[in-house]
Parts: structure tokens; C-alpha cells; sequence
């Protein structure tokens, strides 16, 4: 048990920080616009993880008192990061909503060829 | 006698007007030698003084234009933007 | 009343005079107030009662924005009637921003006359900049105006680096005299010096002036270089090293002005000249030399004005300035020509004109100091300037050459305008007690005594024979010559192209290299700079990239 | 009794209006709906900033809790003018959408168009009030969450784009921000502000210190659009609506700014060097970036909306500029600019906001002469300009005034020089409007252009009066920036080791 615990503890770490990248690589990286969601739903959820993780205690249960038990986990960053999932929901939600009217408006969700188009007519009008 | 030519070449009217403003000089510096002046150098209260310093400054002045306008002629225009 | 008055500064109805016509469609209205404001200006200069005014507390400083005295009162004056005939002179012209900006230029000039500390001085100085660019710009010539500005606005800059720093000393913000020693002072000196057309900026008149309108080059001409004297003499009088500069100019005008082709380049380089006689009798710094500068800033600004409008007039009758192409016009136009020889003379300092009361002043004055170089050197400069001024111009316009067919006619108000300036040249030519009053340390000079008058007659009729002799070889060509503006508008160029070329080589040297570096990340670096200065559309992931760089450099930066 | 809840009544009046305005679905009542509850903010946030003008910094904590455990609003100097500042702004952004929104929004959505300017402001005051570093974030992403749906709300489709890209970048902000601020936690063990500061000097390693402020500051400088991270912000501002333009561009990256303060010199202190730079002089050296590259970018635009963001940003960075200085003149400049460019910004958006709606252009080709047709607007835009170079006698001229005497204070001339240079720029762009707008012969568009009502017109001219009136006597603003500068220096020592 008890030796277990640290090992779960270094990977849980691993798949924050490993969840925060490529998130973020994502998000850099591809210029279709719901796979810069995803990606920024990934970034998000490490950052649930770096909030848990400490308030996790070994051999702590969740926080509702009982005779029965002596080690908790700390309460607060769980209700943190409740209201951050909240946050993270609206934000995914609003941005698919705009891919869906960006697809409406554009034609295409990929943002290379949007941006290439708007170019195009702006040297258009320039010249 | 050759008529003379290039840049002293004078035609007969400019000739009656430099005759006129030598005689206008000349009367000039001969009524300078009645007048009391206030030279402050020394030089320039002695009479004629301007009349020679003048004409050896314009022709300085000429000779330094003419001299810096050929030396520093700009090929190619420019300017007009 | 006298203690409302005391707060109201000369400038106030020029400036609101030029918002004012910008209220108004051209028409009767629009001229009345544009005549108005001037006039209102040169009552108020005398209305002030002299001395400073109640200080006024705001943002911790305490400014005057009025003080009289006899000196503010003079160039106060000035700058009135240079304004009021400039605007008589452009009734015809059809620009209300041309205007609205000359108004504003002339107020902004005034502020500076009658400006009782240095931060006052400072604002109207950098408004006097805003007003004569929309000038040059009104002219039509947008990129002369845009190397003006940048002129001007690296003068401000010095200005107003030196400000700073002699804010900080124990004198504050009031006007007083400074010693050239200080690096404040160095750099005020500096940003007057630039105003004031000395070298090595020296070339910034001749290239803006001559491409204003016919018009504005007559407000132009009026009133920076002018203002520029003015401070030098409230700040730095007295300070030796004006002489040698001023000397410069005067020598350096000449050869420029005996050379040019353009007529209101040949007077704009005049300017310089002249001013080049006012920054040597302020560099002297006695009493007397600073009245005299003063004086012959005065006269300055009638004679030129008469000068540019008789070359406006030319340029608007016969769409033409280059003395190359003119000739004959003196008995088309009688009134301009008698405006060009009365203002020529007046430059030249022909006995019974203005000019001669005023470079008599400074003559005088010079020798009173024993300033031996300064006084042959001067003297010289005026035999000279009666070629350019006195001959050439008016030769060549008037007299030599073919007539046009037929001019375009003048309206009357640009025939008053000159005849009123004209007027002013030989009244004070006439009785220099009237300049005297202006400028009382100056009435002790006997001007019109014999002496004078016969060797200043000796002076210009010897110049006259030199000319006669060399007529040929002053003959008006079209020519371009080499000037300080070659520093900024060629040196650059040609730096650059030689960068060009050498890179152009080593591209040639180093090219297969590049091409395999640059199919790699080298390529995006170019893409952005772009972006970072263009408003080239950023993809979203190049932000988030942006981010995290900055990001990750905090982090190594703190790592380390 | 209603006054002890003024620190939270302050967040919640737009909140609820918010909430109104949405249940009314009916375009007229949620008008007045939102103005009602705007004013009513403006209210308390007057009262609130009397209150900590007379008596200190006031506390409140909400439900009761202990600050350890609890959520705690504190309003002190530094807070009080970001509050009046929004909520003044608010009402002003409001009255001008009533008639810009017939035009700009299609019916069905104006009244959602109301709630999510009640709830971004709502956010932005949270921001504002809350001493609690994770409330903030939650307010954070309420502000963002909403402004991003006033943009996409904007008439051009590019409006989407801009919307989609803000979300992105402004997530990633926000997210940073979190990061930092769950660093923070991890070694304080508490998110008040006032615990935080009490507990920095107990940690041995700062090192994750160093990381939680490099992610607050790099979150933080993405939301006010801190040069090179402002690409965001031309497109947002150029497509979104009128009266949204004019709000965020007077508000929103405000209170990021605020925020930066709090913890540049509450948290982190800002003369602490990290490596081999402190972080005053990075923030200078980006400000300046911000200052000249953003001005050189407005040179070169022909769309004014765009034109006046890219001025956002160049302006922004005078106002970190302000902060980097970090003395009192400095700072109280930076809190002075807040001020002022919020006034001068929104008056210059509503202006154009009502030129757009009547000529039906903001390109600059495309305005020639409208000085002419629309001169109130025109004159407007004319007065926010002058006061965007510095010209004396505008309010522009007051806050560079101080941020020239703050760098002179500090001992660095060059800086002083380099403000007054980068106006030149200023000049130029201001300039080519001016000169377009008023003495260009007019263009068609110009001719055609229709008379707009004044109640358009009314909130753009009190802006523009206030800019001129606080260039002329800038007691009252200086006041608030000077005790708020004074706040944030005083508690600035010994912040870290």
C-alpha cells in the first residue's frame, strides 16, 4: 500500500506535466479549430491535476467526518477545481459554439485557409 | 583692336552703366575725404576704405560661390519631391 | 481691467482666431476673422501692462503664461504684422487649413515672445513646430513636410531634454540666462540652435520653405527663425560660441543665395544669412548688440515678408520662380517690382531703408566691442549680400531677359499687402527714431550721419561695378548644389546601398549555406518581424506560441 | 446597513441585472434593466470609493469565513478607482448601446447582448473587489467568457474569427494565471492576498515562487495584451460592436493592468531581479517594444477602428511603462493613464462607433471630409486624438506628465526623451485622421453620411468633455492615482527575499 502510493504520486505528476504540454503543442501546433479545443480542454485538465494532487493525503478519505476515520483529504482544492471544471465546460462550450457559426460564416473550421483567404482580399483591396 | 570676349565681353549699354557707377564712385570716395570719421579698427576710418573693401569682397564672394558651386554640383537631379 | 488684462496673453486671439476660421466657410466672415485676430494680437501686445503676470499654479509648477517687456513688445509687434500682411497677402488664397495653420503658427510664435517661464516657452515652441508644418503641408509637398517636422521634432526633442534637466537646477522653470557649460544648457542651446537654422542643420529652410504655397511661404518666413533669436537672446546672451556660428551662417547663405536658381530659395537661404548677423550680435551680448539683434530681428521680418510676397506674387502671376526662366517683368508688374527692390535694398542695408538702420545697430555695436573679425568679416558679407539681394534678384527678374506675354493679374489685397510692407522698409529707412522706440538701447546710434551713409553708398556702389563686370558669370543656372541636408537625405541612401551591395556579396558568398540553414526554422524569422510591426493577421497558434516563449524564458531567465 | 455590503453588492447588482436581463427577453426592458443596474453600481462604487478615501481599506469577508478558509473582498486605494472607473464606464457603454445596437445587433439578441455586458462587468469589478486569488480567476473567466460573446456578437463574420482567437489566447491566460496561482497555494497554503504577502517571507525556496510568477505575470500580460502577446487584440476590437469595442477597450485590459500591479507590488516585488534582469526592467523594455512597434503599427492602418487598437496597445504600454518606473510620480502616471485612456479611448470608439453607424465606413480612404457631415462626432474624435498625443490642455498631456517626471525622478533622461518621442508617433497617426477627416474634400460616403441621434452622441461627449476637463484641472483624478500609488509602493517592501 504504502509503497505504491509514491509511485502513483511521481506518475500522476507525469501526467500533468505531460498533459500540460501537449495541450499546449496542440493548441500551437494544429490549425484545425476543434483540435485546438481538445487541445485546450488537455491544457486545462492538467491544471485539475495540479490543484488535486497535493490536497490528496495517503490513506486520507474525502472529507466528510466520521468516527471512523483520522486522515481526510484537504477539502479546498477539490471545491477549486469543481469551479474550475465549470469554467472549462463554458469555455469548450462557447468555443465549439463559434466553430459551428465560424463553419457557418467561412465555409471551412481549418483557421490557415480562413486566414489565407481574409489576406487575399485585403492585398486585393489594397492594391 | 580685338574685340574682347567670354566674360568681359560688354556690350555698349552695360558699358554707359559701369562708366557712370565708376564716375558715382569716385565722387563718392572724393566727398569721403571731406567727411570726419569714427573708425573703430584703425583701417576703416581711412577715406575710400569701403569702396575698395567692397569691391574686393563681392569679387571674394563671387570667386567663393562659383568655386564652391562647381565643386559641389550634384549629378543628377533630386530636390524637386 | 488692467489685472484681467495682465493674464491675457497676445497669443490667445491668433490661436482662437485660427479655430475660429476653421468654424467659418471661406467668405466675408471667414476673412474678417482671419484680419481680426492679427490686429486684436497687436493691441493686446501693447495693452499688457509690462511685467509678469499672476502666477498660475498647475500640476505642481507655477507658470506665467504672460510677461511684457520691451523686448517681448517688439518681436510681439513683429510677429502681428508679419501676421496681419501675411494674411492680408493670402486673402486670395483658397485654403482654409493654410489659414488655420498660419494663425496658429503666428499665435504660437507670440506665446513664445510673451511666455514668462521655460515649460510655457516649451509648449508654444512645440505648437509653433505643429503650425509651420501644416503650413509647408498645406503647400502640397508632403514629404518636404514630413522631413520638416522630423526636423523640428528632433529640435524639440534636445529642447526639451535640456528643459528637463535645467528644471531640475535651482533656477526651476523661470527664464534666465544660462552658461553654455552645462550638459542642460548644451542641449538647449542645441534645440534653439536647430530652430534657428544654424549648421549643421542649417539646410532644413532652403528645402522647406520654397515648397510651401505662394502664400505660406510668407508666414514661413517670418516667424521660427525669428523666435529662435528671440530666445537665444532671453537665454544665452552673451554666449561666445553664437559668434562663430553666426559668422558661419553669413558666409555660408551667401554663397548659397549668389548661386541659386529659385528665387525663394535664394531668400530662404537669406534667412540663415541674416540670422547669421543676429546670432554674432547676440554672441556679443553687450546691451547695445542685444537691442540691435533685436532690431534687425524686427526689420528681419518686414523686409523678408516683402521679399517672399513679391516672389509669391511672381510665382502666382506667372506660375514660375527660377530666375532662369524669368526676366522682363517690371513693367508688367510694377507694383512686385517696386516691392522686390524696396525689400532688396532693405536687405541689402541701402541708406534710407530699414535695413540699413538696423545693420547699422549691429555694425555699431560691433565695434563699440572691438569684435575686429566679426565686424570685416560682416562687413564683407554686406557688400555681398547687395549682389544677391540688390542686383541679381531684381536684375534677373525684372529687367534682363524676355518678358512673359501676358502675367496672370494680382488681386488688390496682394497689392496692398506689399504696398502697406513696403511702406514700414522705408518709413523706418526714413526716420529710425521709430525703430528706436521699439528698441530703446539703440537710440544712441546716429544712423543717418554722413559718414554712414557714404561709406555704406562707397560699400554697395563698388559691389555694383563688381557686378557689372562679372554679369556673365552670375547669370542664373539651373543647378543643383551639394548642402547640409546631404547629410540626412543622401548620406543615409547611400550607406544603405553600399550595405546593400555588401550584402548583395557576401549573399553571393554565404548563399548555399543559407538556403540549407533556411530550409530549416530560419525561415520564420523574417515572417516575423512582419508580423510584429505589420497588422498581418496572426494565426491563433502563433499567439499561444508567443506566450509560452515568453513563458519559457521567464523560466530559464529565472532558472539561472 | 446596506453600506457594510457595498464591496460585494458592487459584483452582484451587474450580476443580477444580468441575470434580469436575460429572463426579460424583451429588448426595451433589458435596457433599462441594464441601465438601472449599472447606475446602481456606479452608486456603490462611488460610495465604496468615498468610504476608502476617508477611512482606509475595507474588508469583507463573504458569509463569514475566516480570509484562510473564506473568500475575502478588499477595497483599498489601489482597488477603488479600477471600481469607479468600471462601473462609470459601464453606464457610459450602456446609454451609447441603446441606439448603436438597433443597427449593429440583430433584435433577437439585443437583449442578450445587455447580459453579457452586465455579467463582463460583473467579472471586470470582481476582479477588482476580490482578495482572493482563485476568486479572481473565477471572475477572470466570467469577464473573458463574456467578451468573447460581445465580440462574436459583432456585425462582420472576421467578428467570429477574432471571438474564436480571443477564446483561445485568452484560455491560455487565464489557465497560466491559474497555474501560477495553484503554485502560489502550494507553498503559502493560502489564496488571500493579505495571507499570502504575511506568509511569502516563511518560504525557504523561492523557486516555485519564481515559476508561479512567471506563469501570473505571462497569464496577466496575455489579457492586457502586453507587447508581443497583443495580436489578439486589433480584430477583437476592430469587429466587435460599437458600444462592446468601447467598453473593453476601456475597461477589460484596465483591470488586467490593476491586477499586474497588485502582484508585481504586493506579491512579487518589482525591483527583484530574476537571473540576471529584475522584473522592472524586462516590463520596461516590453513597454517601450509596446510603445513604439504598436504606434509604427497604427501608422500603417487604414481601418480607424484598428487604427485606435493598435493605439490601445501602444498606450497599454505606457501604462506598464508607469508601473516599471515604480516610483510614486511613476506609478501614480500608470494609475493616471488607466484614467485617462479609458476616457479618451472610449470617447474615441464611441465616436467612430457613431461614424460606422452613419456612414457605414470606419476606413480611413473611405471618411475624406466627414468633419464636414458629422462634425460632433468628428470633433469628438478630434479631442480623444489630441489627447492621445499629450497635447496640454487634454488629460493625455496630465498622465504623461507625471510618467516624463516619474522617469526624470528615477534618474533615466534617455526614458523621459523616449516618451516624448514615441508621441511623435502618436502625431503621425492622429495626424493622418485629422487631416482626413477635416480637410480632405468629401467622399461620397462622407456626403451620404445621416445625422445620428444624440443620445448616440451624448455619452461620447461627456467623455470627451471629462478628457479636456481633466487635462485642464486634474486635481480629482490625480488624487485617486497618487493614493493609489502610494498604496501599492507603500506595501511593496520586503515583499520577497
Amino acid at each position: 500500500m504504502t509503497l505504491i502510493d509514491p509511485l502513483i504520486a511521481l506518475a500522476t505528476r507525469g501526467v500533468t506535466i505531460f498533459l500540460m504540454v501537449a495541450g499546449l503543442y496542440v493548441v500551437i501546433a494544429r490549425g484545425n479549430m476543434v483540435k485546438k479545443l481538445v487541445g485546450l480542454s488537455l491544457f486545462q485538465s492538467s491544471v485539475y491535476l495540479l490543484f488535486i494532487l497535493p490536497g490528496k493525503i495517503v490513506g486520507g478519505t474525502a472529507p466528510i467526518i466520521d468516527p471512523a476515520f483520522e486522515v481526510y483529504a484537504h477539502p479546498l482544492p477539490h471545491v477549486l477545481i469543481l469551479t474550475a471544471i465549470v469554467v472549462g465546460i463554458g469555455t469548450l462550450a462557447l468555443g465549439l459554439a463559434l466553430v459551428v457559426r465560424i463553419r457557418e460564416a467561412f465555409g471551412t473550421i481549418e483557421e490557415d485557409e480562413i486566414l489565407a483567404r481574409e489576406d487575399a482580399v485585403r492585398v486585393e483591396r489594397d492594391e | 583692336m580685338a574685340t574682347p570676349r567670354g566674360i568681359l565681353a560688354i556690350e555698349p549699354r552695360r558699358r554707359r552703366v559701369l562708366a557712370i557707377a565708376v564716375v558715382v564712385l569716385l565722387v563718392l570716395v572724393g566727398v569721403d575725404f571731406f567727411v570726419e570719421h569714427h573708425g573703430a579698427f584703425g583701417i576703416d576710418g581711412t577715406p575710400g576704405f569701403a569702396a575698395w573693401y567692397g569691391f574686393a569682397s563681392a569679387v571674394f564672394f563671387v570667386a567663393l560661390a562659383l568655386g564652391w558651386a562647381s565643386l559641389a554640383a550634384v549629378r543628377g537631379g533630386r530636390r524637386d519631391d | 481691467m488692467t489685472d484681467a488684462l495682465a493674464a491675457m496673453s497676445p497669443a490667445y486671439p491668433l490661436i482662437v482666431g485660427s479655430l475660429a476660421v476653421l468654424l467659418f466657410r471661406r467668405g466675408v466672415v471667414q476673412d474678417a476673422l482671419a484680419l481680426l485676430a492679427p490686429l486684436a494680437a497687436l493691441a493686446l501686445v501693447w495693452l499688457v501692462p509690462e511685467g509678469t503676470s499672476v502666477p498660475l499654479q498647475w500640476l505642481g509648477l507655477q507658470l506665467h503664461p504672460v510677461a511684457s517687456d520691451w523686448l517681448a513688445r517688439l518681436f510681439g509687434t513683429a510677429f502681428a504684422l508679419a501676421a496681419a500682411a501675411g494674411v492680408l497677402f493670402a486673402l486670395d488664397r483658397r485654403s482654409t487649413m493654410e489659414r488655420a495653420a498660419a494663425l496658429l503658427y503666428a499665435g504660437a510664435a507670440m506665446g513664445v515672445a510673451f511666455a514668462g517661464d521655460l515649460a510655457t516657452l516649451f509648449v508654444y515652441w512645440e505648437l509653433m513646430a505643429i503650425g509651420s508644418t501644416l503650413v509647408v503641408l498645406a503647400g502640397g509637398a508632403s514629404q518636404a513636410a514630413l522631413r520638416y517636422a522630423l526636423m523640428h521634432v528632433f529640435g524639440g526633442i534636445l529642447f526639451f531634454a535640456g528643459l528637463g534637466i535645467v528644471a531640475a537646477e535651482p533656477g526651476g522653470l523661470a527664464l534666465r540666462v544660462f552658461q553654455a557649460g552645462s550638459p542642460g544648457s548644451w542641449l538647449l542651446l542645441a534645440g534653439i540652435l536647430v530652430n534657428a537654422g544654424a549648421p549643421p542643420v542649417s539646410a532644413w529652410v532652403a528645402d522647406a520653405y520654397p515648397r510651401a504655397s505662394w502664400s505660406g511661404a510668407v508666414f514661413l518666413s517670418a516667424f521660427t527663425t525669428k523666435a529662435a533669436v528671440y530666445v537665444l537672446i532671453r537665454l544665452f546672451p552673451g554666449e561666445a560660441v553664437l559668434v562663430p556660428i553666426g559668422l558661419f551662417m553669413a558666409i555660408y547663405a551667401l554663397v548659397y543665395a549668389l548661386i541659386e536658381n529659385d528665387i525663394r530659395r535664394m531668400l530662404s537661404y537669406s534667412i540663415v544669412g541674416q540670422v547669421g548677423f543676429m546670432l554674432v550680435a547676440v554672441g556679443i551680448g553687450s546691451e547695445h548688440a542685444l537691442a540691435a539683434a533685436a532690431a534687425h530681428a524686427f526689420v528681419h521680418i518686414l523686409y523678408k515678408s516683402l521679399l517672399m510676397m513679391a516672389a509669391g506674387a511672381i510665382l502666382r502671376a506667372t506660375g514660375e520662380i527660377r530666375l532662369s526662366a524669368l526676366g522682363g517683368l517690371a513693367k508688367l508688374m510694377p507694383v512686385t517690382a517696386a516691392a522686390m527692390v524696396v525689400g532688396g535694398f532693405s536687405l541689402a542695408a541701402v541708406p534710407f531703408t530699414a535695413g540699413f538702420v538696423s545693420k547699422s545697430a549691429i555694425m555699431a555695436a560691433l565695434a563699440d566691442d572691438h569684435a575686429a573679425l566679426a565686424w570685416f568679416l560682416l562687413t564683407a558679407v554686406s557688400a555681398g549680400s547687395f549682389l544677391y539681394a540688390g542686383l541679381r534678384l531684381p536684375f534677373f527678374a525684372l529687367v534682363n531677359g524676355k518678358a512673359p506675354d501676358t502675367v496672370a493679374p494680382l488681386p488688390v489685397s496682394m497689392k496692398l499687402a506689399m504696398l502697406v510692407m513696403a511702406a514700414f522698409n522705408l518709413a523706418i529707412g526714413f526716420s529710425p527714431a521709430l525703430l528706436a522706440r521699439l528698441a530703446p538701447p539703440i537710440g544712441a546710434v546716429k544712423v543717418l550721419s554722413a559718414d554712414h551713409i557714404l561709406f555704406q553708398l562707397q560699400l554697395i556702389v563698388a559691389a555694383g561695378i563688381c557686378f557689372g563686370v562679372l554679369l556673365k558669370l552670375l547669370a542664373p543656372k539651373s543647378r543643383i548644389t551639394i548642402d547640409f541636408d546631404w547629410l540626412w537625405r543622401e548620406l543615409p541612401a547611400a550607406v544603405l546601398g553600399r550595405l546593400i551591395r555588401a550584402r548583395k556579396q557576401l549573399q553571393g558568398f554565404f548563399e548555399p549555406v543559407l538556403t540549407t540553414a533556411r530550409s530549416g526554422i530560419g525561415e520564420r524569422f523574417p515572417v516575423w518581424a512582419v508580423r510584429l510591426l505589420e497588422a498581418g493577421n496572426w494565426r491563433t497558434g502563433d499567439i499561444a506560441l508567443a506566450a509560452t516563449a515568453l513563458l519559457g524564458l521567464a523560466l530559464l531567465v529565472a532558472a539561472v | 446597513m446596506i453600506a457594510a455590503h457595498l464591496p460585494v453588492l458592487v459584483v452582484l447588482l451587474p450580476l443580477f441585472g444580468g441575470l434580469l436581463a436575460a429572463l426579460s427577453r424583451h429588448n426595451e426592458a433589458a435596457f433599462w434593466i441594464a441601465l438601472v443596474a449599472s447606475i446602481a453600481t456606479l452608486a456603490a462604487a462611488a460610495a465604496l470609493a468615498g468610504q476608502v478615501m476617508a477611512g482606509g481599506p475595507i474588508s469583507y469577508r463573504i458569509g463569514g469565513w475566516d480570509p484562510a478558509l473564506g473568500i475575502e473582498y478588499r477595497i483599498d486605494a489601489v482597488s477603488a478607482p479600477i471600481l469607479l472607473l468600471v462601473a462609470a464606464m459601464g453606464v457610459a457603454a450602456i446609454v451609447y448601446a441603446r441606439r448603436s445596437v438597433t443597427v449593429e445587433i440583430i433584435p433577437e439578441r439585443v437583449a442578450w447582448y445587455y447580459t453579457m455586458m452586465l455579467i463582463c462587468l460583473a467579472g471586470l469589478l470582481g476582479m477588482a473587489a476580490s482578495g482572493d486569488a482563485f476568486n479572481i480567476f473565477v471572475f477572470l473567466e466570467i469577464s473573458s467568457l463574456s467578451t468573447y460573446t460581445l465580440i462574436a456578437l459583432g456585425r462582420d463574420r472576421r467578428a467570429l474569427l477574432a471571438a474564436y482567437q480571443y477564446l483561445i489566447v485568452g484560455t491560455i491566460g487565464a489557465t497560466f494565471y491559474v497555474i501560477g496561482v495553484g503554485l502560489l497555494y502550494l507553498s503559502t497554503g493560502t489564496l488571500n492576498f493579505g495571507l499570502i504577502v504575511e506568509r511569502l517571507p516563511e518560504i525557504t525556496s523561492p523557486r516555485a515562487l519564481i515559476a508561479a510568477e512567471a506563469f501570473i505575470v505571462v497569464g496577466i500580460a496575455l489579457k492586457l495584451a502586453l507587447f508581443p502577446l497583443h495580436a489578439w487584440l486589433p480584430n477583437a476590437y476592430a469587429y466587435a460592436p460599437s458600444s462592446a469595442t468601447a467598453l473593453l477597450a476601456s475597461t477589460a485590459t484596465k483591470v488586467a493592468v490593476y491586477l499586474l500591479a497588485r502582484y508585481l507590488f504586493a506579491v512579487f516585488g518589482i525591483q527583484r531581479s530574476v537571473g540576471p534582469i529584475s522584473v522592472a526592467d524586462a516590463l520596461m523594455a516590453l513597454s517601450l517594444l509596446a510603445m513604439f512597434a504598436a504606434s509604427l503599427a497604427a501608422i500603417f492602418q487604414n481601418d480607424i477602428k484598428r487604427l485606435l487598437a493598435f493605439s490601445s496597445v501602444a498606450q497599454i504600454g505606457y501604462i506598464t511603462l508607469g508601473l516599471a518606473i515604480a516610483n510614486e510620480a511613476g506609478v501614480t502616471g500608470a494609475f493616471l493613464h488607466i484614467m485617462n485612456h479609458a476616457l479618451m479611448k472610449g470617447a474615441a470608439f464611441m465616436a467612430i462607433g457613431a461614424i460606422l453607424i452613419s456612414a457605414g465606413s470606419s476606413k480611413l480612404d473611405e471618411l475624406a471630409g466627414i468633419g464636414r457631415t458629422m462634425p460632433v462626432a468628428a470633433g469628438a474624435l478630434t479631442v480623444a486624438g489630441l489627447a492621445l498625443i499629450g497635447v496640454p490642455g487634454t488629460s493625455g498631456f496630465v498622465s504623461k506628465w507625471y510618467l516624463v517626471l516619474g522617469a526624470i525622478e528615477a534618474g533615466r533622461l534617455w526614458l523621459a526623451i523616449l516618451i516624448v518621442a514615441s508621441s511623435v508617433l502618436a502625431v503621425l497617426y492622429v495626424g493622418r485622421i485629422l487631416e482626413v477627416i477635416w480637410f480632405r474634400e468629401p467622399a461620397k460616403r462622407s456626403l451620404e453620411a445621416q445625422a445620428v441621434p444624440l443620445s448616440l452622441l451624448a455619452p461620447t461627449l461627456v467623455l470627451a468633455a471629462l478628457t479636456i476637463w481633466f487635462g485642464l484641472d486634474a486635481g480629482f483624478p490625480v488624487e485617486l492615482a497618487s493614493s493609489a500609488a502610494k498604496a501599492l509602493l507603500g506595501v511593496s517592501k520586503g515583499a520577497l527575499p
